[in-house]
């Protein structure tokens, strides 16, 4: 319903700049889901997603606010795509979550031992690693002439491989379900996982139960740090081949999105990054066969993200 | 007579739980209302009705003999009416004084005139007999603090109808005397008040008419000489029931509990020692450092062994129970499932390989609350949609299971209904008959009086004295939570 | 030299402190607002419209308040009447008018990217800096003692801390909710407009380039209080006025550019380590 | 759109690369090439963009292959690893790639010569520092130059620039700066002013919209700017001592028209210079008057040397970061 509303704004941004909704929406699902290659080109736009909102996800389960897993997403993509470059994929990937790891371990060692919010030092973690990577690229792990900021291409043998051929959907959209899948189960049956919706639902609860709030702070962040930056391997491995100047368009800020409106579940990630995978993939192709503007589509999945969470019916 | 305040055929249900159902009071102006119930008889929500808070499924609210709708608390304030919620309405970050003006403040222009609020302030608690750190943050006092101030709150707003939902709860026997003293002057002075009490003795001692509450339905409305301490509480528990008298240990064994420093003390197996004190004497303080929630100098042994720096969880494995004051904060975890708050502590020893047995859990969840007598729906509901008497029981529940060496229970029934704490201290004397050692920290002071073998009165963080428990000591722990060395 | 350092400081100062202590009230009155980037775009370009259009850059702060309290306003009753999630409605109103105002730079405007306004009536000099510097000076104590002395602070301080308490007590909660999040959306609006008619005298569809994030680190920062939050952004804008002098140094741009960011860190944790030590601890 | 019930008319593409439309430069320029000639042409022209073009470069050039497009033209440069996969898939497609060298029979690639006319820049740019008799030249012999990113792509216009600056006067110091950002007046004038402040008088920028910014910042203070890709001379009339372009209109219109005429296409390598006029300086409308004869005829002297090969300027992306310029 939330839903419906978000189309019906959209249908009204679309008739005052002059364009038919109805045929426009239309476009949109045949672009999203009208043939396995548009199906395959959705979810290979939901797969950093799935890995980004998953991140956040279980980091915001432990009641913390992490709004870094941009900065793991990008670090593990670039240090996975090196060590691809010099290694194997197993190899890379693993690199990948380490470099993720890397990046959540001291905002996450800040909150629980000394309380610094995370909110902050995540946030600005982000721009430092933005800074860090750009350095890096554009030297050590520069590829030679070559006219962007890139690492050299990744040997094919080092890459995901593709799931549907020639469609571009690697096996990363594999590991990423299964992720999820297992965070499903994890969060509900496991001991971490218990301790870890502890403390996110009630941290004073929790402490007086005799859960170390702090380890568990720390631990969920890790994890987070680890998705994130294997969602940055698997994009590199998968998708781009190396790392480069626009690797992110902001996965990891459109994973707080997905967290959000999935309310942290596993079935709303899933959900959220379709949503917002099949508006990234049917949005960018509705040109070939319309003349709306790429800003249209944004305003429009805009419009969808603020409205998919509304309440209507305020509960008595 | 006007019924100034009154529910007409008020029915409010929340899912499948009717919380009143064609509730039908009616308060007589200038006269003491006591409401009374078990826990969950609705009696919250019928006063948070009357004021305008929640808007019941059907039926009306009178005002002076008129059916009005309120559409908000706004609307109750605006008709004479305050209410001293029982989940207290204070906010944290601003001082007590902030807090008192809230709403109302006196003003220069946009401006606080904070000088005058002072001095009303200062005479109202004056009017009270009360003393209050005005200028503390409201996260930095004692319930009981935070409970005088929103009386004062109402007060102050003039009401001419308060509603009082348990406001004893948390406090001292003599602040006590002096609220039910106030109450008696409001009305004297032609205000009408609403009182509910889980203390028979207290509403017996102030109110003039009596409506009791069950399962969300009026049972009987009646005047105050037409019942006594026995039919009132059959009345509202529909059942005789027999108390247990004070009765002390019959065989005390080792120090389980040993701790050095300013509050020197130790509990022994078999042992209930009471902790007494006004609010803010250090109790919280000591508990928290027992417990392992605050880092104690000083050295603390548990059945001899020394847990002074040992986290929570390792000082429970040790053999620690806790019962929190804070059941809202700390003791639950409102929004959690009722299974996992009744494993939680033990979850550890739930699991295989890092999981959790869902059977295990069920079925260690269901010992608990059925053990323990919990009401409730499902195991998988909120432990928020309990009512607070049931919380209680789970926490109780959660802690006694685990047969602790040592128990550190801080106001162990809070808010409990009459059947409820003869429960709850049948359960804590059963527990130290089993040898465990007992810790008890309570506002009060019968409760202590009742359950300890002896009591420790604190006072400005030292102990001012000891005595023996059993209700001869009334008298000597009243002193000494003063300060005043007993004679 | 310096004094040129100072002075570029200042004025990358202003915008980001007047957005900055628009969040500080929204957050005080219990609302994360992420939507401050959004507003801030909208506040210059219509800054820039009407200051051009009118000649009176007066007028153009106004209208560019008036917007940015309009976006304000629309977006708090996502937030407070539809019971929208804030970090999302932000995230979704930055998207929504920063792509609408693409738009219509287009199809309106028929310009790319770039919106150059014929008469546009700059900022002038009061003192040597412009009269929104003031502003933003004065509003730092002001702000601080309203919240403290005045009906309006404690209440929306009141209804921050404890929405349901204030409630409680026959406060409009969530009405105080709304007007802090107009209050926050005038102030962005009015810093947006200083970055068209205080510094390039040009509006471009990307010019806030994050600076709503920033002033949201800022007053996450000074933990909503008035003057910590300045003095972030403060920091901030020293940095930024620093790194051109900076990157002739031989140190690599990139780096450099993380260096407020590491600051902030920094600082953060020191303060967090001291209140710990400050208080009696409770273990976790 | 509307159809008529003839052969289906010709349809081209354009991918927008990073930075969108809107930049101000690149992809605008590129894309007033496409309206202009599909329009004239009579083609059906519709432009790709996307909020993640790395990634969805894959797709949506296939999406484009099998939608009855006869020739696309790619301006994203992270795609040159993809494109020739593509390009064999859809034999019957036309594709173009700008600024990288792609194999392939049915592939035109599009090279510029940006480093050439960043050299012409920085040798101006030199001359007119010492020009101490004009008000908008201070004494300092300092020029500056600010680029949008530090990445090679931006680095072969700087390296060219200081490279031009060093060889007419090695006593010329350049400084520079990296905005960070191709959006952001504000930043770019707070640099510009920076540089300003530092003595220099000349500052040319590489930053796409950020450059407004540094535009405006030497109109303020009675300075020079240089403009980059479009001509720019005219957003500040007097105040942009001229602009190096880089006309991807023409190499765009050039691809579309091929196209459209059915002129051979694929294959082949179009590089673009300074002997096309696709690279290269303005011709000073608004300056003219205050640059001396002697400067620019000098500077035409090293234009025609390049042209002619007697003189190499550096190539950052061949040839690796040189000696005065730090990678
Ligand atoms: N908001 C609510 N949502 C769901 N159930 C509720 C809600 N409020 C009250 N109830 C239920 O309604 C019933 C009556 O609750 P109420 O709080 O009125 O009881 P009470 O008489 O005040 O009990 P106590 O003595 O414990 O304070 C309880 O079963 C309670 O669980
Ligand atoms: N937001 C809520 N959702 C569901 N139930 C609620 C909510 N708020 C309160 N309740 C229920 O409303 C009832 C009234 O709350 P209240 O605080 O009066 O509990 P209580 O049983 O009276 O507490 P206590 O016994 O500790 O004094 C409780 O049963 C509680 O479970
Ligand atoms: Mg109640
Ligand atoms: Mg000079």
């Amino acid at each position: 319903m939330p839903f419906v509303i978000a189309l019906v704004l959209g249908g009204i941004v679309l008739l005052a700049t002059g364009h038919n909704p109805l045929e426009f929406y239309q476009l949109l699902v045949r672009e999203a889901f009208g043939g396995t290659d548009r199906i395959a080109a959705t979810l290979a736009a939901a797969t950093p997603l799935l890995f980004t909102g998953l991140a956040t996800a279980i980091a915001f389960r432990a009641g913390v606010f992490n709004v870094g897993v941009e900065g793991g997403f990008v670090f593990g993509g670039l240090i996975g795509a090196t060590v691809a470059v010099h290694a194997d994929l197993v190899a890379g990937m693993l690199a990948g979550a380490l470099a993720g790891v890397l990046v959540s371990a001291v905002p996450g060692w800040l909150k629980a031992r000394w309380n610094v919010d995370e909110v902050v030092t995540t946030l600005m973690f982000n721009f430092v690693v933005a800074g860090l990577t750009g350095w890096l690229v554009t030297t050590f792990l520069q590829a030679r002439g070559v006219a962007n900021s890139a690492t050299p291409l990744i040997p094919q043998s080092s890459w995901l491989p593709d799931l549907l051929p020639p469609y571009g959907l690697t096996s990363g959209v594999l590991v990423a379900l299964a992720l999820v899948a297992l965070y499903a189960v994890w969060i509900r049956h496991s001991v971490l996982g218990y301790e870890l919706r502890q403390t996110g639902l009630n941290s004073r609860f929790a402490a007086a139960q005799g859960i170390r709030v702090g380890r568990v702070i720390i631990v969920s962040m890790l994890i987070s740090g680890a998705i994130a930056g294997l969602g940055g391997a698997a994009h590199a491995l998968g998708v781009v081949h190396r790392f480069v100047d626009g690797f992110s368009p902001g996965y990891g800020f459109t994973g707080i999105a997905v967290a959000l409106l999935g309310r942290n579940s596993a079935v709303g990630v899933v959900l959220g990054a379709i949503l917002f995978g099949a508006l990234a993939s049917a949005g960018t192709t509705a040109q070939l066969f319309s003349h709306i503007p790429l800003d249209i589509v944004d305003v429009l999945s805009g419009t969808v993200m603020i409205f998919a969470v509304v309440r209507l019916w305020r509960q008595r | 007579m006007t019924v100034r305040l009154g529910a007409r055929d008020i029915s409010r249900a929340f899912g499948p739980v009717r919380a009143n159902e064609g509730v039908n009071v009616e308060v007589q102006a200038g006269t003491v209302h006591a409401v009374v119930g078990e826990n969950g008889a609705g009696k919250t929500t019928l006063m948070r009705i009357l004021y305008g808070l929640d808007q019941p499924d059907s039926g009306t609210v009178v005002i002076n003999d008129h059916p009005v709708r309120l559409r908000g608390p706004a609307d109750g304030i605006g008709h004479g009416i305050g209410l001293v919620p029982q989940e207290l309405a204070m906010i944290g970050s601003l001082t007590l004084l902030e807090n008192l003006v809230l709403g109302t403040e006196p003003r220069r222009g946009p401006r606080i005139d904070w000088a005058a609020a002072q001095t009303e302030a200062s005479e109202l608690a004056a009017r009270v007999g009360v003393e209050l750190p005005w200028t503390a943050l409201a996260d930095n006092v004692s319930i009981s603090v935070r409970q005088q101030v929103e009386i004062l709150r109402a007060l102050r707003r003039g009401a001419d109808v308060l509603i009082l939902d348990e406001p004893t709860a948390a406090l001292a026997p003599a602040q006590v005397d002096d609220l039910l003293q106030l109450l008696r002057g409001l009305r004297d002075a032609g205000r009408t008040v609403v009182f509910i009490s889980h203390k028979v003795d207290e509403v017996l001692a102030v109110a003039d008419e009596i409506t009791v509450l069950r399962g969300g339905k009026v049972i009987t409305t009646r005047p105050v000489d037409e019942v006594d301490r026995g039919s009132l509480i059959e009345l509202i528990v529909g059942q005789h029931v027999r108390f247990s008298e004070f009765a002390s240990s019959a065989v005390i064994g080792d120090e389980v509990l040993v701790v050095s420093g300013d509050v020197p003390l130790s509990v022994r197996a078999g042992e209930i020692v009471g902790v007494a004190g006004i609010a803010g004497s250090g109790q919280d303080e000591l508990v928290e450092r027992i417990v392992g929630l605050r880092r104690s100098a000083d050295r603390i042994t548990l059945a001899g062994k020394d847990i002074t720096t040992l986290p929570v969880d390792r000082r429970r494995l040790a053999g620690l129970g806790y019962i929190s004051g804070e059941r809202r904060s700390e003791g639950l975890s409102m929004d959690a499932s009722l299974a996992d708050n009744a494993i939680a502590g033990a979850h550890r020893t739930l699991g295989r390989y890092g999981w959790l047995r869902p059977s295990a859990v069920r079925a260690y969840a269901k010992r608990v609350l059925d053990g323990y007598s919990v009401r409730y729906g499902r195991i998988s509901a909120a432990a928020r949609t309990l009512s607070g008497g049931n919380q209680q029981r789970v926490v109780i529940g959660r802690e006694l299971d685990r047969h602790p060496k040592l128990l550190v229970a801080a106001g162990p029934t809070r808010g409990v209904d009459v059947l409820g704490m003869s429960y709850i201290h049948d359960k804590l004397r059963a527990l130290r008959d089993n040898g465990s050692a007992i810790l008890l920290v309570s506002e009060q002071l019968d409760e202590l009086l009742d359950l300890s073998d002896r009591i420790i009165v604190l006072h400005g963080g030292h102990i001012a004295g000891e005595v023996p428990g059993g209700p001869d000591s009334r008298n000597a722990v009243g002193t000494l939570m003063l300060g005043r060395k007993a004679s | 030299m310096i004094t040129g350092l100072l002075m570029s400081a200042l004025l990358l100062w202003t915008p980001l402190a007047l957005a900055a202590l628009g969040g500080l009230l929204h957050r005080v009155g219990g609302v994360v607002n992420i939507g401050l980037e959004g507003q801030m775009l909208a506040g210059a370009l219509v800054g820039a419209l009407i200051s051009g259009a009118t000649g009176n850059w007066v007028l153009g702060v106004l209208a560019a308040g008036a917007t940015g309290g309009l976006l304000g306003l629309l977006m708090s009753l996502t937030i407070t009447r539809l019971g929208a999630n804030e970090i999302i409605a932000g995230l979704g109103f930055t998207i929504v008018i920063s792509r609408l105002i693409g738009y219509l730079l287009r199809s309106v405007f028929e310009v790319s990217g770039t919106l150059r306004v014929a008469g546009l009536d700059p900022l002038p000099r009061v003192l040597g800096v412009d009269p929104l510097f003031w502003l933003a000076i004065l509003l730092v104590p002001v702000i601080g003692w309203s919240l403290r002395n005045t009906v309006g602070g404690l209440r929306l301080r009141a209804t921050g801390d404890g929405f349901d308490a204030a409630g409680a007590l026959g406060l409009p909660a969530s009405g105080i909710r709304d007007i802090a999040g107009v209050l926050a959306g005038v102030l962005a609006g009015i810093a947006g407009s200083h970055l068209v008619l205080g510094q390039v005298g040009l509006f471009n569809e990307d010019m806030v380039a994050g600076r709503g994030f920033i002033a949201l680190a800022a007053f996450y920062f000074g933990r909503a209080r008035p003057l910590p939050t300045a003095l972030a952004c403060l920091l901030f804008a020293v940095f930024d006025a620093t790194q051109a002098r900076l990157q002739t140094g031989g140190v690599p741009a990139q780096l450099i550019q993380t260096l407020p960011y590491l600051v902030v860190i920094a600082v953060l944790t020191a303060t967090a380590v001291r209140d710990v030590r400050g208080k009696a601890r409770r273990a976790g | 759109s509307e159809t008529t019930s003839q052969a289906p008319p010709k349809k081209a593409a354009l991918v927008i690369a990073q930075g969108g439309l809107g930049d101000e430069s690149y992809n605008d320029l590129a894309m007033s090439g496409f309206t202009a000639s599909t329009r004239e042409k009579g083609i059906e022209g519709h432009p790709i963009e996307s909020n993640d073009v790395v990634a969805q470069g894959e797709q949506s050039l296939r999406r484009a292959g099998t939608s009855g497009y006869g020739l696309v033209i790619d301006l994203e440069f992270s795609h040159g690893e993809i494109l020739p996969t593509i390009a064999s898939a859809y034999p019957n497609v036309q594709w173009a790639f700008l600024n990288n060298k792609i194999d392939g029979p049915n592939i035109t690639s599009v090279l510029f010569a940006e480093h050439d006319g960043s050299y012409l820049a920085g040798a101006l740019a030199a001359m007119m520092t010492t020009q101490t008799g004009n008000p908008k030249i201070n004494p300092d012999k300092k020029i500056g130059v600010i680029g949008g990113t530090k990445s090679v792509g931006i680095d072969k216009f700087l390296s060219g620039y200081i490279q031009g600056a060093k060889d007419v006067d090695p006593s010329v110091e350049v400084l520079t700066a990296y905005s960070n950002a191709f959006g952001d007046p504000t930043k770019g004038s707070q640099l510009a002013e920076t540089m300003f402040q530092r003595g220099a008088d000349i500052v040319y920028h590489v930053a796409g919209g950020t450059g407004a910014g540094v535009i405006e910042a030497a109109k303020k203070n009675n300075h020079y700017a240089i403009g980059v890709d479009d001509n720019q001379d005219k957003l500040a009339p007097g105040f942009v001592l001229t602009s190096v372009l880089k006309r991807a209109d023409l190499a765009v219109r050039r691809l579309v028209d091929a196209y459209a005429d059915g002129k051979p296409l694929g294959g082949q390598v179009i590089n673009l210079g300074l002997s096309d006029g696709a690279v290269g300086l303005t011709d000073f409308e608004f300056t003219r008057n205050e640059i001396p004869e002697s400067v620019r005829t000098k500077v035409d002297e090293l234009k025609q040397k390049i042209i002619g090969g007697q003189l190499k300027v550096w190539n950052v992306i061949d040839q690796g970061y040189p000696a005065w310029l730090q990678g």
